[in-house]
């Protein structure tokens, strides 16, 4: 089948993240919308990297997971450290600072 | 294929990367009463040598063309690491502007006079705010170093960001810079809700903006078959995959200019500034700025450099709304950090006007503006986290009401930052401002000055009004005062007057520097 | 090295007295009066050194500056810029004794910082009219605005915030536009000549498409005639001069306005003359409606400081005049002008000072009668006011009619109009005087309005000595003046209309 | 030479001011010492020019280049001829006499210092207005007289009624002022030249308009400075000032300056028929206005005043003749300025006789108590109704010989104008000097002292002798020929027939004053059941009604709505400029909510914002 569907998929994912972070209110279901965007760019690069028969996007891909899971980390750490203290996880409780 | 490393080319990035992990085991395993010296030896030392290197590196490629001799080891405008990064001029002129300004900064992380309490960072990051432990570690006295390998790595990821030359390094190095940033964000010793917050925000923001990046560059990769600027270059040339290209500059485009703070992906720009530690604030403001113009430039210079024609209008409507909109909200803004955020956005807009021409003397003149207001910024915001009161650093505009009868010198060193980011003649802003409206006028884009005229107009307004509030106006009893701090801020705070004065007067040194910088390697 | 000198007299004058301890208050004054009496010396001094043959830039010195954008730090004077810096080194000195004790009376600020600030203004003034290189002029143009902001908002009156605000805004906008166009002309002048520069001489030499010179000429013009200040971009001046101290006054009407005229006559002219000629007409009128605005407003004031500021306001209508009008006549009376006005409206706003610090207010209405309480002070005040309208014998009237005769050479019309502003004039000046000193003193005016003291006096005498004087022997000024008019002419390629060819053009 | 004339007044002048309390003592002595040394220095120079031939008799003194920018050359000279000569002649003799008159009438004012400064700034600044050599010039002597005549109108400050005359006079007379600047002007971009001199040789080669503009520029100015129609409201009020003042400035000298500088431009008005056609219209006007006004004034001055205007009117409406009329009109200027100048102060010395009273009703029966005043009153009287052989009627008789030789409607209208004089200085005279008593209770008439009535008697020889020394012994027809050129009328109604019928007219009017004033009783409190006409007299003729309708009112409004829109539209759309702006920054502060999804929301506007812009480039 056209490998150039997978670039569609791909956009298809990071769409459904966009809409996601936009409108989950949930920090962790926000950020794990987060991380679909970035692995639908992983596929778009795997797919491309077919397309083109290039290693980089490939390369890429791995470089990527590790990025993601070391914003994984940091994430995790600021979105529970906002949890323990609002005993909420709700994005939107975050709006003190405005205007 | 093998790869050379051409290690003195990247001294400085591996230098402050190596600093990083060996504070990290400093932390681990040195007893807390010496960490703190150890790790600001540390962080000062990484700083200082890789700044030589920088310097060592520089002089050897003004030696001689050294594209000549196969991008070897000794002449350094090549490309290193097989291609990945590229040690050029105007990149090295970036991370030069990144290490004076870290330094500067670092100097304000590590103050521990003005705060009663300590330093500017919670004693625990881990104790929830309004605790019973937080107010014991607090009582103790606890202090914290662990910003410091944060502070190193994330200053590494600064120094790699602008000199990268691919989208996989490029986007390696922004997540290895924003990640600390996140972190170092959330650890502010007082009003630490509006901490975190900030924390969240940027992080958040952050994240979704780096996804588009890591978008745009396979859109881009698909289209090219390459990551490489200079092939992407080549290959956009003749590439009839405009329905991947076009998308994939303006996804690559929201993730920058969402790190320069430009209009439409300011937004977090006011709640991190005023949420964050007041010295990380500096420190942010800064150098994430150099950074993220460094990359920005290279990558629209050299990898779209070919579609100028293309993105230049969106980069001018851009221009012209983080102008219009920074000067326009900071007017009315109570928080001095807000209002100082608002201001930066607007300078955002001016100094894409140097992007925008696209022209050598663009390049110079933007190189100079980031330079100047590097300083500029640091200087203000290290001023801004010494007016305080009983309940930390009062940063409400009333409250600055008569400071210059109180403290006159400190007042008027504000007076000069303020003059500075307004662009009065005499000081660094002036002649960032004026270099970059050279270019623009010189790149035909006219309209655009006369836009940034009027913002000026605007953002004259608010700048002057802080000058009445402190100069023309009576203190109010139980104000705020300026605390008297260390050596290190105050060194920090002259450092900062010094250039913004010496850029004003004589700037002809360093303008020779970015002007000689030449163009980015291809 | 001369002129550099004499800027570094002040500025040596302003930082000594600056570091004073602020106990000191009486050396300090003294000191700044020693300092500025000596750039008094020094101005002198340079304006004998002149040639008057030569109506080119003369005492230059450059030096490089900034050669990355061809800027240089270069100073020269022509006779019109060397007559405004006497103008000014002999107004700082009578304004430091007139205000011997404003920054006391201020209650705000200290003493040191008050006089301090009037040196380094005179620093910028000196610069401002010595500068050409264009660069160099917008610097000391833009720094010219911060001692004044201060003198205003830290020793003003009650609204003084309002008023140094309002007018350090309409300033830096004005001084923004001017920024833009002066940078266009440097992109201008780097394509024609390869390499930019702002030196005026070699400005003067280029020639600038029409099109672009109107664009130019528009951002420089509208910055100056903020700074003049023309109506309708004048309502900064009344409320600057109602709280500013009588001082600040003077030398911010009687000294710094005039870089807005003299912009006018020593860039825009030459530098753009197709563009002058082009927009003369329409400035000509907006000149004649700025007199009799100025006039208007002036009869209709009720505050004795906005009352004198909207006489200037007129006058500056008057200058404007003669400027594009292009006549010889027009050009000298009009630089002219701008020294007369200097003394004369510097006297009134001192003596006004005097009448107001005395009865501690500034409405006309509080005032009447004073004549019977101090004559000597009515004399002044009288005197005063008649070189403000201009009286035949004093030098305001020969700067006047020399504008006006210019004027009729080329614009009939524009002259008789202007020339009805001379009864709004008596107007304006005779019923302030008739209010204010006339009559019989109410009970408050008996009380608190004593007679002039020596100091006023000696401060004031010179102002009012010079436009007797110079009404007596204009030649001393023209001499120096002439010359300089001449090479703006051939700059702009302008002569002045034979009078054969003028019968038919005057018979209207 | 020359210029002591006008330096020695002027030393006075600056002396007296400058030296302030100190010079109190002696201050009028020297005064008075001045402007008699300057008139022994004319007289001198007098003899000297009589000595001379006709053709040597004119000289001048370039003292310096004054003023010289481009073709603008402005010579500070000053030029004697018979013209001027005469004019310093009255200026410095008669102002000699008013100074030694003033001793006496000012010895109780304690500002009696700065009344002789000014007078003396006065005497000097009619000087320079007679010698100055060129239009420019003559403009500062012009204004010069200007000031001391409204420094001296206003002398008594703390009077408003005073200091608002003082400053009426200044203004309007600033009117007539444009007049002379753009007759300048005008001179200059035509000629090119502003001398007399230069003017008189270039007028030929003018165009026909330019000239008569230029002439009707002069006309304004002297106008202006001779109280002529329509700017002759002024004068009125002049006599606010003091007596003296008003026999000096208000009547002999400075009011008359206006006829001087037409006779002085004859040049211009030779060659414009139009221009001199308007001069005599407005002197015909003014000479009957300044007369009708004189019939019904109750204050002695006022009514002086009146008379002023019109004998003034006279002398415009003769120089307005041409070549016929000019040194008429200078004749009559100069037996005017003395029987005028001995009226006043004969008025004055009634006045200082009765407590400084005005209103003529509180007169009466003063013959006996005031002797010498009566007498010199008398003279002065009779000289300016034209009785023959007084001043008057030489001067006057040949103003209306030549008017009937130009037109009849003239003509008629200067003999209408001798009638009422008649009724209107017999009234003054059956109103003062006659009648029974009608003094207020607290005043004892007494005569002046001999410091005020010498000069009274000096100038009452004047007026009666002055008009024949002149006509007869001077022969001024041809003592002034060489400068204002002179021409005999060609056909005119001869004087043998005009002389009765002018007599009689004045013997009319002057009966008719009589019989209404001298032999009925006069009512203390002046009637107001009286005709229209009365009341318009005694109102100046509506003069100020009119400027203030036409002037002053409009002038009034249109201060007050420019005020108005200075601060509300000007200086409210720079503020509602800023306040907009804060408006806007406020509301789009709202835009930041700080919800960090909403930020994301706006980020994906500006993804979307970029894409469009860079699809729209590539179509």
């Amino acid at each position: 089948m056209n490998p150039n569907n997978y670039l569609i998929l791909a956009a298809i994912l990071f769409t459904i993240g966009v809409y996601g972070v936009l409108v989950r209110r949930n920090a962790i279901i926000v950020f794990m919308s987060v991380e679909l965007m970035l692995n639908a760019a992983n596929l778009a690069f795997v797919a491309a990297a077919r397309n083109t028969g290039t290693l980089d996007g490939l390369v890429v891909a791995f470089f990527v997971m590790v990025v993601a899971a070391a914003e994984v980390v940091v994430g995790l750490a600021i979105i529970v450290t906002i949890f323990r203290t609002r005993r909420s996880a709700s994005i939107d409780e975050a709006s003190l600072m405005k205007y | 294929m093998n790869v050379t490393v051409e290690y003195q080319a990247l001294a400085p990035i591996i230098i402050l990367l190596a600093a990083g992990v060996l504070s990290v085991l400093v932390e681990a395993f040195i007893p807390r009463t010496l960490r703190r010296p150890i790790q600001l030896m540390l962080v000062l030392a990484s700083i200082v040598l890789a700044f030589a290197y920088v310097v060592i590196n520089a002089t050897a490629q003004l030696a001689g063309d050294p594209v000549t001799n196969g991008g070897q080891v000794k002449g350094l405008r090549q490309l290193a690491a097989g291609g990945a990064v590229a040690i050029d001029g105007p990149g090295m002129v970036i991370q030069g502007i990144i290490l004076l300004v870290s330094f500067v900064a670092a100097l304000l992380l590590a103050e521990r006079q003005i705060d009663p309490q300590g330093d500017a960072f919670a004693s625990r990051s881990s104790t929830l705010p309004g605790s019973e432990d937080e107010r014991q570690f607090t009582a103790q006295g606890w202090l914290q170093t662990e910003i410091w390998p944060l502070y190193l790595f994330c200053v590494g990821g600064m120094l790699l960001f602008p000199v990268s030359n691919d989208f996989l390094t490029m986007f390696v190095a922004l997540e290895v810079f924003s990640l600390p940033l996140y972190l170092m964000a959330s650890m502010a010793r007082r009003r630490r809700l509006l901490s975190h917050e900030a924390a969240l925000k940027y992080f958040i923001l952050g994240a979704f903006s780096s996804a588009f990046f890591l978008f745009g560059a396979a859109l881009i990769y698909a289209a090219t078959s390459s990551i490489s600027f200079s092939t992407v270059a080549v290959a956009m040339e003749n590439s009839s995959q405009d329905g991947l290209i076009i998308p994939g500059i303006g996804m690559i485009a929201v993730g920058l200019l969402f790190k320069v703070g430009a209009v439409p992906f300011h937004q977090w720009v006011p709640d991190v500034y005023q949420g964050s530690p007041t010295p990380l604030t500096a420190f942010m403001s800064a150098a994430t700025k150099v950074a993220a113009f460094g990359a920005l430039l290279r990558v629209f210079y050299v990898a779209f450099g070919g579609m100028r024609w293309d993105w230049r209008p969106m980069m001018w409507v851009i221009a012209i709304l983080s102008m219009v909109i920074g000067s326009l909200l900071a007017v009315t803004q109570t928080d001095m950090k807000r209002m100082l955020a608002f201001s930066s956005v607007a300078h955002t807009g001016f100094i894409l006007l140097g992007v925008i021409s696209t022209s050598a003397a663009g390049l110079s003149s933007t190189l100079f503006y980031l330079l100047a207001y590097g300083f500029t910024s640091v200087g203000v915001f290290a001023i801004v986290g010494l007016v305080r009161d009983a309940s930390g650093e009062a940063t409400h505009l009333s409250q600055w009401a008569g400071l210059g009868k109180k403290s006159p010198w400190m007042a008027s060193i504000f007076a000069l930052f303020l003059l500075a980011l307004a662009g009065i003649p005499l000081t660094s802003g002036f002649t960032g401002k004026f270099a970059v409206f050279t270019a623009a006028i010189d790149g035909g884009a006219t309209p655009l000055v006369i836009v940034a005229v009027v913002a000026s107009a605007i953002a004259a307004f608010f700048y002057a009004r802080v000058i009445v509030l402190m100069f023309f106006t009576e203190p109010p009893v139980d104000g705020p005062s300026v605390v008297v701090p260390s050596a290190f801020t105050t060194v920090a705070i002259g450092t900062s007057a010094a250039f913004t004065l010496l850029l004003g007067i004589a700037p002809q040194p360093v303008l020779d520097l970015v002007i000689n910088a030449g163009l980015f390697i291809r | 090295m001369l002129l550099t000198t004499l800027m570094l007299i002040p500025l040596v004058g302003s930082i000594v007295v600056f570091l004073l301890p602020a106990a000191k208050a009486t050396l300090a004054k003294q000191i700044a009066l020693g300092f500025a009496l000596a750039t008094l010396v020094g101005s002198v001094l340079m304006v004998l050194g002149l040639d008057n043959s030569s109506g080119g830039l003369q005492h230059v010195e450059s030096y490089d500056w900034i050669p990355a954008f061809g800027i240089s730090w270069t100073l020269g004077v022509n006779g019109i810029s060397a007559a405004l810096i006497v103008m000014a080194a002999i107004l700082v000195p009578v304004v430091i004794v007139a205000g011997w004790w404003d920054a006391e009376n201020s209650g705000r600020g200290t003493v040191k910082g008050f006089f301090a600030l009037i040196l380094a203004l005179e620093v910028f003034i000196i610069g401002v009219f010595t500068a050409n290189d264009l660069f160099l002029f917008y610097v000391f143009f833009e720094a010219m605005l911060f001692p004044i902001y201060f003198l205003i908002g830290r020793f003003g009156g009650p609204q003084r915030a309002y008023a140094a605000m309002k007018f350090l805004l309409y300033s830096l906008v004005g001084g923004l536009f001017m920024l833009a166009a002066l940078i266009g002309l440097y992109v201008v002048s780097s394509r024609e000549l390869g390499q930019g520069t702002f030196d005026y001489v070699t400005l003067t030499s280029l020639n600038i498409d029409p099109a672009t010179q109107k664009m130019l000429f528009l951002g420089f013009f509208f910055a100056f005639a903020v700074k003049a200040p023309m109506v309708p971009f004048h309502t900064w001046l009344p409320d600057a001069t109602a709280e500013a101290t009588p001082g600040t006054s003077t030398l911010l009407v009687g000294v710094l306005d005039k870089v807005g005229t003299f912009g006018m006559l020593h860039f825009l002219l030459p530098i753009f003359p197709e563009a002058s000629k082009f927009f003369a007409p329409v400035i000509i009128v907006l000149a004649v409606i700025s007199i009799f605005y100025g006039a208007l407003l002036a009869i209709g004031q009720t505050d004795v400081m906005r009352l004198v500021a909207f006489t200037s306001i007129s006058h500056f209508g008057f200058i404007v005049l003669g400027i594009f009008v292009m006549t010889s006549q027009g050009l000298s009376g009009s630089s002219f002008y701008m020294v007369n006005h200097g003394f004369s409206t510097g006297a009134l706003f001192l003596v006004m000072g005097y009448l107001v610090s005395r009865r501690g207010s500034k409405r006309i209405a509080d005032f009447g009668g004073v004549q019977k309480v101090a004559p000597i002070l009515t004399g002044v005040f009288l005197l005063s006011g008649l070189s403000g309208l201009a009286l035949p014998g004093m030098s305001s009237f020969i700067s006047e009619f020399l504008v006006l005769a210019g004027t009729y050479a080329v614009n009939p019309t524009a002259a008789i109009i202007a020339t009805l502003g001379i009864v709004m004039a008596a107007v304006y000046i005779l019923w302030l005087y008739q209010r204010m000193m006339t009559g019989v003193p109410s009970k408050e005016v008996e009380e608190t309005v004593t007679e002039i003291s020596r100091r006023e006096l000696v401060a004031i005498a010179p102002a009012l000595a010079i436009i007797i004087a110079l009404g007596f022997v204009p030649q001393v000024a023209l001499n120096v003046i002439n010359p300089a008019v001449d090479q703006v002419q051939t700059y702009v390629g302008v002569t002045d209309p034979e009078s054969a060819v003028v019968i038919e053009g005057s018979g209207s | 030479m020359i210029a002591a004339l006008i330096g020695l007044p002027l030393l006075g002048a600056t002396v007296l001011l400058l030296g302030g309390r100190r010079t109190n003592a002696w201050g009028h002595f020297l005064a008075v010492a001045m402007s008699a040394a300057s008139f022994l220095l004319g007289a001198f120079l007098f003899i000297q020019m009589v000595g001379k031939s006709e053709e040597e008799r004119e000289i001048g003194q370039h003292l310096f280049d004054w003023i010289s920018v481009g073709a603008f050359q402005i010579p500070f000279g000053l030029h004697l001829d018979q013209l001027s000569i005469v004019f310093v002649l009255l200026i410095t003799g008669v102002g000699t006499l008013i100074h030694i008159y003033s001793i006496g009438y000012m010895e109780h004012d304690p500002n009696r210092r700065r009344f002789f400064a000014y007078l003396n700034l006065f005497v000097a600044a009619m000087l320079l207005l007679v010698l100055a050599d060129n239009y420019f010039l003559l403009y500062v002597g012009w204004e010069g007289v200007g000031l001391a005549s409204y420094l001296l109108i206003s002398f008594y400050q703390q009077k408003p009624s005073a200091a608002t005359a003082g400053k009426k006079a200044f203004i309007v007379n600033r009117v007539g002022d444009v007049g002379l600047s753009l007759a300048i002007m005008l001179m200059f971009v035509t000629f090119g030249t502003v001398t007399f001199e230069g003017v008189d040789a270039a007028v030929a080669s003018g165009s026909s308009s330019t000239v008569t503009w230029i002439g009707l520029a002069l006309l304004l100015a002297a106008c202006g400075k001779s109280a002529q129609f329509p700017l002759q409201s002024w004068l009125l009020d002049a006599m606010e000032g003091p007596t003296p003042v008003s026999a000096l400035i208000h009547a002999a000298t400075m009011v008359t300056a206006g006829v001087y500088l037409i006779v002085r431009a004859h040049a211009i008005f030779d060659l414009s028929e139009t221009a001199r056609t308007a001069v005599v219209i407005v002197g015909a006007i003014t000479l009957l206005l300044g007369a009708f006004i004189g019939t019904a004034k109750d204050d002695i001055k006022k009514g002086l005043a009146g008379s002023t205007m019109s004998q003034i009117g006279y002398m415009v409406l003769a120089a307005g003749l041409g070549p016929v009329g000019y040194v008429f009109a200078i004749f009559h200027l100069l037996t005017h300025g003395m029987f005028k100048a001995g009226l006043f102060l004969g008025a004055g010395s009634v006045m200082h006789g009765m407590h400084d009273d005005v209103n003529m009703r509180h007169y009466g029966a003063l013959r006996t108590m005031m002797k010498i005043t009566y007498a010199t009153f008398g003279l002065g009287f009779l000289a300016i109704i034209g009785v023959p052989p007084f001043a008057g009627f030489w001067s006057k008789d040949e103003i209306i010989y030549v008017a009937f030789s130009q037109s009849l409607i003239i003509g008629l209208a200067t003999l209408l104008g001798a009638g009422v004089t008649a009724f209107y200085m017999t009234r003054m005279m059956a109103m003062t000097f006659f009648g029974e008593a009608r003094w207020e209770d607290d005043v004892h008439p007494h005569e002046s002292p001999a410091v005020m009535t010498i000069p009274m008697i000096v100038l009452a020889l004047g007026s009666v002798f002055g008009g024949m020394a002149m006509l007869f012994v001077g022969d001024i027809e041809h003592w002034l020929e060489p400068v204002t050129g002179f021409a005999k009328p060609e056909h005119s109604v001869s004087h043998s027939v005009l002389i009765p019928i002018t007599l009689a007219v004045v013997l009319g009017g002057a009966l008719f004053a009589w019989l209404r004033y001298g032999r009925r009783p006069v009512p203390v409190v002046a009637p107001t059941d009286v005709r229209f006409l009365t009341r318009a007299a005694r109102a100046d003729a509506y003069g100020d009604a009119l400027n203030e309708a036409a002037f002053m009112r409009p002038g009034q409004y249109l201060t007050r709505s420019l005020t108005w829109f200075d601060s509300k539209a000007i200086d409210g759309l720079v503020s509602g400029l800023a306040a907009s702006i804060g408006g806007l920054s406020a509301r789009a502060r709202r835009l930041q909510n700080g919800y960090a999804r909403s930020y994301a929301v706006t980020m994906l506007g500006g993804a979307v914002l970029i894409a469009l812009i860079l699809l729209l480039v590539r179509l």
